[in-house]
């Protein structure tokens, strides 16, 4: 419609998805930052802080005195508390007590005859009349105005794991597949669903609706049982690729059987008609209408159980096994956190570099999320 | 190497598949040839083939459900008559159980508490997004940005999560970003997931965050499949956006709009990830499904009760069933 | 395969243990897959060990492992498609899996040789028998790879500044954690968070001062259940974890946040500037969630979680954790793995890296790899007692559930009473 | 041999009932037009004799077989549908191909078809297009077109000329009859609301009103011997002007007053009985005459002027209640509104029914 | 004052120039026709006067204001849809009460007007369906009850009674006429093929050609001195007999030799300068009259008949290639293929068109 583009409520439709949209991306937003800021930093302040120049307090170790040298007679140990990375510092101590006891520029005597001299920039002196001792640096305590600063760091780790590019297309090899043949299964049993006249066909769509609902976590251990059994007979291993598609098809089903139906139903009853007519068997008709026409719910189903199959873990683990040649990215990812978890700087960062082939899906499928796509058709209500 | 193994065994996979349907199709059309013939012979081969042909449509659709859900199920009610290894019959002593445990019955109206908030709340920001994003020239863009928590893996999501919900003593520096803006408006800082039922909520944000991108990619589809021709009939009525959207709009995508809710509500039913990351059914949040999982696995497992808990999921799922059953054979009625 | 350390080199290591495993077991061509907890880093760890174990029987090991590895065993142990070796850290589920006659015994002889070797051996053993499908007990798991947990991290340069003192005794400790309070700052950092396992952290505390307030008996009749939970000496543990961790003078962030701070978190503030606390309970895995850059021994040490001054009698107490490995798939690779664990050289390689401590007492000490471990794995060697976390040992739903929710309810505000009951309540529940 | 049976044939939508048993011989090769009035189920039937709509009642064969229970592809029929039902991903080729692509004709002999077909239609500039960006018009040459294409035994025409300009529509109309006399066994029928389509096209126009057969006959046959007021007003535009009337003698020839008092003698035969009998009078628009004479029908004043070019239509009101006479007269006449005018008409065009609407005329 | 002003309005699709300039005055109270071959825009224009389709180039004044960027519900119109645009999720009256419901207007005016239009339209019974259990012709006509049901200011309709059967479009059409009537100063834009309900309706005819205008003028305007041939053919129905001819004399009168030799000479003046030259001779078929006489226009041969009762084409084929002539002669004649007929004319109504297709009358 050409015409609301000069509504005058566009702007009010504008502001209200830019509304919704912060509101989404928000928690995303916190995400992103995070996974591009300091791991210790993480859990000390807030992620919206890191976009501003913020006042922190730190510590930062001098380096021990086998680096003093002797300079006019003193002996000096020297460097810069920010390292380059900017920022001012306003005050500093080298007490825990009394982190901010000195202003920069201030020189603070340490207890043992050594002096203490921050300057704003943070360099600092530690000049002393004597050989400094002892094995450990002195630490200092700053207050510092840093600007925001981020790090590639941990893309750089996960990106640079090792397996990580096998197991992306482990991960492809399982999802690619484990999408196209469920929608392919779905779609026939939909449009019989939908358009062919058989007895049951009531209670079968009610089963869909029901199966909908089964737990996945039931299925595993019956399911691999199967499994095991039939590579037994077989003689080749229960975990296979065509396992976990299989796997995912069984589980995708219900709703992508549910989806397509409702779409299909739906469609202009007169094109079928028509191309019946025409002497299109009920195989002509599917291939040749109802899948061309019913591009949108294909598309949206087709990027969901992509997204499934991409994001799960389970399943994948259950079906094709932990070793490294089967490991898909999710797996892969996760062994990168370590056996207690919580490296969130590595999860935000995966998070980020699982969620970017999910997206490129997304956005390919979503041109064929059209309008008009029946426009022409038939006339009438 | 592994790329070309890969490539091949994903389009034989395929192949297959496709082969399967082109093939029984062109068996049966050879089997009960309609074209040439003539007559009773012709129609006779044509009723035949008519029949047979749904179930050729349905068929591997049915034999992947029976083995990947309907065996399970049937698994599953086997189990939850038994103990918890699966070995000794123990009746309905499971179910008993439950029903005295106050875990379940904590699950059972937290679970209401999801069903009532998620399905409604998902599947309204899911429409009002769908149909705004269609009307503005980066609403692509727009889309994008709302769908991207599905792409989130579950474990992204508790992590993304906890920086919203963390708490901190008051005084000291929120990390978390709703203490921070209830500090920063003059609030005191809350452990908000671990507010009995409160917390309840908190987490359901979670999930309504999540699964409006599903409302909303299902929508957005079923919104572009209005006919234009009514929506410039509505705006020559005199109707404004708001009337456009809830009257002509709507009601045209309400199939849709419940086939949205129900798979919402289904997967209310489901949900367990986000308990399980967020708070494990502590502080009375425990739903059914983690609660079932619990059984299941922690420690060894206790299958007899998972599976009964498993059977209760399914058995609230009837309810859903049956309204389809009615909404498929109104449709066929006007077919 | 590359092998870390080259055998005969370094003299610390006891390379004869190698060569004498080595010429005993010739598995070439076959194969040996093991399920571990271990993921990241420590798989590399692990993996740097059973090189050697493959160098010596030409076996080729395949290790996985899994975030939801507890789900994992159970389904593949189920389903008839368990790995050969399963290595896991929880007592619970290896006696279930046992008790659904999915392991295999290990026999008498490695039971009399973990008597034998292992320091208070009896421990162990008893910690690693369970009943069988038909009831009778056996030895299923070989202890392997501990962690101890009874820990208290703390700066000590804050200590200097402050000029505190490392306590000896539990009242020295409470003493100094009046102190800290009084002095204006917060004496603990206490983080219970762990997301779906929220509340773990308190169950090591009171753990630990179970051990230190009761006899081991009682603490071993309590993770069985022998006596209850609201039993008074577990409601007395409860109240002393109370005393700490329910003042708000006493944590960091009061009260109400040692629920809601995740234990990765929780050590930071004691390098914050300034500190935000000054010590921290939690066992020896901790330092790899302290700030980067963090070394263990300068920045930051432990000392022992200290015994009470009056309760001479119950010694020094230790409380560990540990993973056990049993065989899932009896195979002769899988005999020769559990073999190779008793070789002191699959202790050393890993002791001379990080995080690993062991029991086993000929191994040489002076193979840790840096001075923290050596100092932890001394205060396993010298602990009178030693007892394995008892959550572990608490069937699932309890340890790893009632327990959790009751001590999340317990810094919450509830009573220790109430708590105790409610967790004998789910106890009685699961009977 | 590909004639039409249509036994007792019913349908009802749930308790509407649409078709009220519907009895019909098509004749192999016969173009069958129907006509009636709008809804009373010409697209029914028609849909019913495609297949596409389930039989409630009574039997239908086609080629002397029984095909209630045949599926549409089977019976050999092409069918342009009233809604047009265009194939909206298909380009217009696509869309006129589709058919042949099922039958799996030779690629040259569906591009020969098409193109030849589309020259017809004046498509050819459209071919590449996909339905959307189409006038309705173009839309409904299409749906023509694909049903041409194909070469079946049964043609259905929905409506198929409705949006198309006059010109394009009497061309259409001729291809349509050159079509049907190229294909001479092929059986055409034929829903229209067009009065000139039905009556040049149809071998015979079946009149259908209200889900049953009113009359059925060769279009002359309609137009001047209708069975019925039914038919006498539905066939001829405008409409036939009825005038009540009494009947005031009998025999070979019949005498009735009209009302106004007018006597008028039709050379129609009835019986004695029928004397004194209330009756309907029908005279045709457009077979009234001016007259200045003395021996009019009747006399009226003009209350509307229609100047059609062609012809002009003058509007009598106050001689029958609540409908004005209508005459057609050709030309274009120099009469104003208000003017007086009397109607003569040729004696052998004049219709009487009596009072259940039944013609008098045998 | 709700006239309408179309300066240079043009409209494109991509690279496909749809609509080239049109210009149009419309006044306050005007009914207007459009008429056209089907695909010339017609529809394009109506529905960027509506507001559908964006302008792109040119400007359009409604009420002396220009509406360009005016969304449609703030034009003050109503529209009939050419493919009916229906609410199908809502009854026959909810469709019809949506605008008023969107208006708030009460519900007893909303009945009352919905009722009325209802009646008007014989959609009574069927208030309470969905429009998919409608037929072609109802569901038209609940399309033209919803836009009779809003009181616009100017009214549209594309071709609103394509799917109505004779009677009913009869009807319909008197009853827009009515409409018209009573609402003086609502302006109504209309779509048809119909050369009835153009002639009868109109105001003025505007015909349209391949996006642009051909001729706007009065309905007999057109008819009788159509401005080229263009409109010439398209007005009436069989179109205008075009033979080409030369022109032999000038002046006051015109003479001409047809092809096949026989010279005519017209009642139009034209200069010197066109002596010589070739043009095209037309007379309307029903302007022919079958003549024994030797003052002919010319003589064919019968090729086919149509009788259609009220009147009977004759086609004369041979004179012009590959077209034939055609002649409307009243009443059902008693002639038969193969008869050699002569034809004459009134001289009043000939016409005569230059190379170029405009005519020579002034
Ligand atoms: N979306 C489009 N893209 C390209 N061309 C289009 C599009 N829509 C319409 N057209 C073309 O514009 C021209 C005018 O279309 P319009 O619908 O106005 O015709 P019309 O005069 O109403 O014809 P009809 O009488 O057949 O309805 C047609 O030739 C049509 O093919
Ligand atoms: N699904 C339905 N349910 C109930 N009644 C229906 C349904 N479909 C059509 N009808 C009714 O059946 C009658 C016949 O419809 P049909 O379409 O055959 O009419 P038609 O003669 O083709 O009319 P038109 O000339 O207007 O197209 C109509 O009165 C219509 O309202
Ligand atoms: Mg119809
Ligand atoms: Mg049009």
């Amino acid at each position: 419609m050409t015409s609301s583009k000069r509504s005058p409520l566009t702007w009010v439709v504008h502001l209200s998805v830019l509304f919704l949209v912060l509101l989404w991306t928000m928690p995303t937003a916190g995400l992103l930052i995070s996974s591009l800021r300091d791991k210790d930093q993480l859990a000390v302040s807030g992620w919206w802080t890191a976009l501003a120049t913020s006042s922190r307090n730190d510590v930062a170790r001098a380096p021990s005195p086998e680096s003093q040298v002797e300079r006019d007679g003193k002996f000096v140990i020297a460097g810069n508390l920010l390292q380059g990375q900017g920022g001012e510092i306003s005050a500093f101590g080298f007490s825990s007590r009394e982190p901010a006891k000195f202003q920069a520029g201030e020189t603070a005597e340490l207890n043992d005859g050594e002096s203490l001299t921050v300057q704003a920039d943070g360099s600092y002196e530690i000049v002393s009349d004597t050989r400094m001792e002892g094995s450990r640096g002195q630490r200092i305590f700053f207050t510092a105005a840093t600007p925001p600063r981020f790090t590639l760091e941990n893309y750089g780790e996960v990106l640079s794991a090792a397996g990580i590019g096998r197991s992306f297309i482990n991960s492809l090899t399982v999802a690619v597949p484990s999408t196209v043949i469920p929608i392919l299964i779905a779609a026939f049993a939909a449009y019989a669903l939908a358009w062919m006249r058989f007895p049951g066909r009531a209670i079968l769509i009610a089963v869909v609706v029901g199966l909908l609902v089964v737990p996945l976590q039931m299925s595993l251990i019956p399911l691999l049982r199967l499994y095991n059994d039939v590579g037994a007979f077989l003689g080749v291993s229960a975990k296979t690729y065509m396992g976990i598609w299989l796997a995912h098809t069984g589980f995708g089903l219900p709703l992508a059987i549910y989806l397509l139906r409702n779409y299909m139903a739906g469609l202009p009853r007169e094109i079928m008609e028509s191309a019946r007519v025409d002497g299109a068997s009920d195989f002509d008709i599917f291939v040749k209408i109802i899948l061309p026409l019913s591009f949108p719910a294909l598309a949206s189903f087709a990027i969901f159980q992509f997204l499934w199959t991409w994001n799960d873990l389970l399943v994948a683990i259950v079906f094709l096994g932990t070793g490294n040649d089967q490991l898909v990215l999710t797996g892969r990812l996760v062994n990168l956190l370590g056996s207690r978890g919580g490296n969130w700087e590595i999860l935000t960062a995966s998070a980020f570099i699982t969620i970017v082939v999910p997206l490129i899906v997304f956005f390919a499928l979503q041109r064929y999320l059209v309008r008009g796509l029946l426009a022409g058709s038939v006339k009438g209500g | 190497m592994q790329l070309i193994a890969a490539i091949a065994t994903m389009i034989a996979g395929v192949l297959a598949c496709a082969a399967y349907f082109w093939a029984t199709n062109f068996i049966l059309d050879l089997i009960f040839p309609s074209k040439g013939l003539s007559g009773p012979a012709a129609s006779r081969n044509l009723r035949i083939t008519n029949t047979i042909r749904p179930w050729l449509f349905l068929a591997p659709a049915l034999f992947a459900l029976t083995i990947y859900l309907i065996y399970p199920v049937i698994q599953s009610v086997w189990l939850s008559l038994h103990d918890r290894a699966g070995q000794n019959f123990v009746g309905l002593r499971n179910y008993v159980w439950m029903v005295n445990d106050g875990e379940f019955r904590q699950s059972i109206f937290n679970n209401f508490l999801w069903l009532l908030v998620v399905p409604a709340l998902s599947t309204f920001f899911g429409l009002i997004i769908a149909a705004l994003t269609d009307r503005i020239w980066w609403g692509n863009i727009a889309k994008t940005l709302i769908f991207m928590p599905m792409a989130i893996s579950f474990v992204g999501a508790a992590v993304i999560w906890k920086f919203i919900y963390d708490y901190r003593a008051a005084g000291s520096e929120q990390i978390g970003l709703l203490n921070a803006l209830v500090v920063a408006f003059g609030g005191e800082p809350q452990a908000w997931i671990t507010l009995p039922f409160w917390n309840n909520f908190f987490l359901m944000v979670i999930l309504i965050w999540i699964q409006t991108g599903f409302a909303m990619v299902i929508l957005s589809a079923a919104l572009r499949g209005i006919p234009e021709e009514t929506l410039e009939a509505a705006v020559i009525d005199g109707a404004n956006g708001w009337q456009i959207f809830f009257k002509i709009m709507v009601p045209q995508i309400w199939g849709t709009i419940a086939v949205v809710w129900t798979t919402i509500t289904i997967l209310v039913l489901k949900v367990f990830d986000i308990v399980l990351a967020m708070t494990n059914g502590q502080w009375q949040s425990q739903v059914l499904a983690n609660l079932m999982f619990d059984w299941m696995f922690r420690g060894g497992g206790d299958f007899g009760r998972g599976a009964s808990i498993a059977v209760i999921i399914m058995v609230l799922v009837i309810p859903i069933m049956i309204w389809n059953i009615r909404n498929a054979a109104k449709e066929t009625g006007g077919h | 395969q590359d092998l870390k350390f080259q055998p005969g080199e370094d003299s610390k290591f006891n390379w004869a243990s190698f060569e004498e495993f080595k010429k005993g077991h010739d598995l070439k061509g076959q194969t040996l897959t093991i399920f571990g907890p271990w993921r990241g880093e420590d798989e590399v760890l692990f993996k740097s060990v059973y090189a050697y174990f493959s160098e010596a029987t030409g076996v080729e090991v395949k290790y996985s492992s899994s975030e939801n590895y507890e789900q994992q065993i159970v389904i593949d142990t189920q389903a008839g498609s368990p790995p050969d070796v399963a290595i896991l850290p929880q007592p619970g589920l290896i006696a279930d899996l046992a008790s659904k006659g999915h392991l295999t015994p290990l026999g008498d002889e490695t039971k009399q040789w973990l008597l034998d070797n292992y320091s208070a051996g009896q421990s162990w053993v008893d910690l690693a028998t369970y009943n069988g499908k038909d009831g009778t007990p056996a030895l299923y798991g070989f202890p392997y790879k501990i962690d101890v947990k009874s820990l208290v991290w703390y700066v000590p340069e804050n200590f200097e500044d402050a000029g505190y003192e490392v306590p000896k005794t539990m009242e020295e400790l409470k003493a100094l954690t009046e102190k800290i309070a009084a002095d204006g700052e917060k004496p603990w950092c206490i983080g219970l968070g762990s997301g779906g396992a929220t509340g773990w952290p308190a169950t090591d505390w009171v753990e630990d001062l179970m051990l230190r307030t009761q006899p081991p008996e009682v603490y071993d009749k309590w993770v069985t259940n022998e006596i209850p939970f609201t039993d008074q000496a577990v409601v007395g543990a409860l109240e002393e974890f109370g005393w700490f961790a329910r003042n708000d003078q006493f944590v960091d962030g009061g009260a109400a946040a040692v629920a809601s701070t995740d234990f990765r978190d929780s050590p930071k503030g004691l390098f914050a500037s300034p500190p935000k606390c000054y010590l921290h309970h939690q066992a020896s895995f901790i330092p790899s969630f302290f700030p980067e850059g963090t070394v263990v021994g300068e920045d930051a040490d432990f000392f022992y979680m200290p015994p009470y001054e009056s309760k001479k009698e119950l010694g020094n107490p230790v409380l560990g954790a540990g993973t056990l490995a049993m065989i899932t798939r009896d195979t002769p690779a899988a005999r020769a793995f559990i073999e190779f664990l008793k070789t002191p050289i699959a202790h050393e390689v890993w002791m001379a890296q990080t995080s690993f401590l062991t029991p086993y007492k000929s191994v040489n000490v002076d193979v840790y790899g840096n001075p923290p471990l050596k100092k932890q794995g001394e205060i396993l060697l010298s602990a009178t007692t030693f007892r394995f976390d008892g959550s572990d040992l608490m069937p699932g739903k309890i340890g790893a559930g009632a327990f959790w929710t009751g001590m999340v309810d317990f810094v919450g505000g509830k009573s220790a009473a109430d708590v105790a009951a409610d967790v004998q309540k789910a106890w009685d529940a699961i009977k | 041999m590909t004639g039409l049976l249509l036994k007792d044939i019913r349908k009802s939508y749930g308790a509407v009932d649409v078709i009220h048993g519907i009895n019909l011989d098509i004749k192999e090769g016969e173009f069958v037009v129907f006509v009636g009035p709008s809804g009373c189920g010409k697209s029914t039937l028609l849909r019913m004799i495609a297949g596409l709509e389930e039989i409630t009642g009574g039997d239908m064969y086609i080629d002397g077989e029984r095909v209630n229970d045949v599926p549409p592809s089977k019976r050999g029929i092409a069918m342009v549908f009233q809604s047009y039902a265009l194939y909206p991903h298909m380009t217009v080729y696509d869309n006129m191909a589709f058919g042949m692509r099922i039958a799996k004709e030779s690629k040259e002999e569906i591009d020969r078809r098409v193109r030849a077909a589309a020259e017809i239609l004046q498509l050819t500039k459209y071919l590449d297009r996909l339905p959307k960006a189409l006038s309705g018009g173009q839309r409904q040459r299409v749906a023509i077109g694909r049903a041409i294409c194909r070469n079946p035994k049964v043609f259905l025409f929905d409506e198929p000329l409705s949006n198309l300009d006059a010109a394009l529509r009497v061309a259409t109309r001729i291809e349509i009859a050159k079509l049907h006399e190229r294909m001479a066994d092929t059986t055409m029928i034929y829903v229209t609301h067009d009065q000139v389509e039905a009556m040049t096209l149809a071998d015979r126009i079946v009149v259908l009103s209200l889900g049953h057969i009113e009359q059925v006959g060769a279009p002359l046959e309609l137009y001047e011997r209708p069975a019925n007021l039914f038919v006498a007003r539905f066939i001829g535009s405008p409409a036939m002007n009825v005038i009540p009337a009494t009947i005031t003698a009998t025999g070979s020839r019949t005498a009735v007053t009209l009302t106004g008092g007018k006597s008028v003698s039709l050379d129609i035969a009835t019986g004695a009985s029928e004397n004194g009998k209330t009756a309907s009078f029908g005279v045709r628009p457009e077979d009234l005459q001016v007259t200045e004479g003395e021996d009019f029908l009747f006399e009226g004043t003009i209350a509307i002027v229609e100047a059609l070019g062609e012809v002009t239509l003058l509007y009598i009101e106050g001689l029958v209640e609540n409908e004005p006479i209508i005459a057609k007269l050709p030309g274009i006449l120099k009469v104003g509104r208000g003017d007086k005018v009397r109607f003569t008409a040729d004696k052998a065009k004049l219709h009487l029914f009596d009072a259940k609407g039944h013609s008098y005329r045998p």
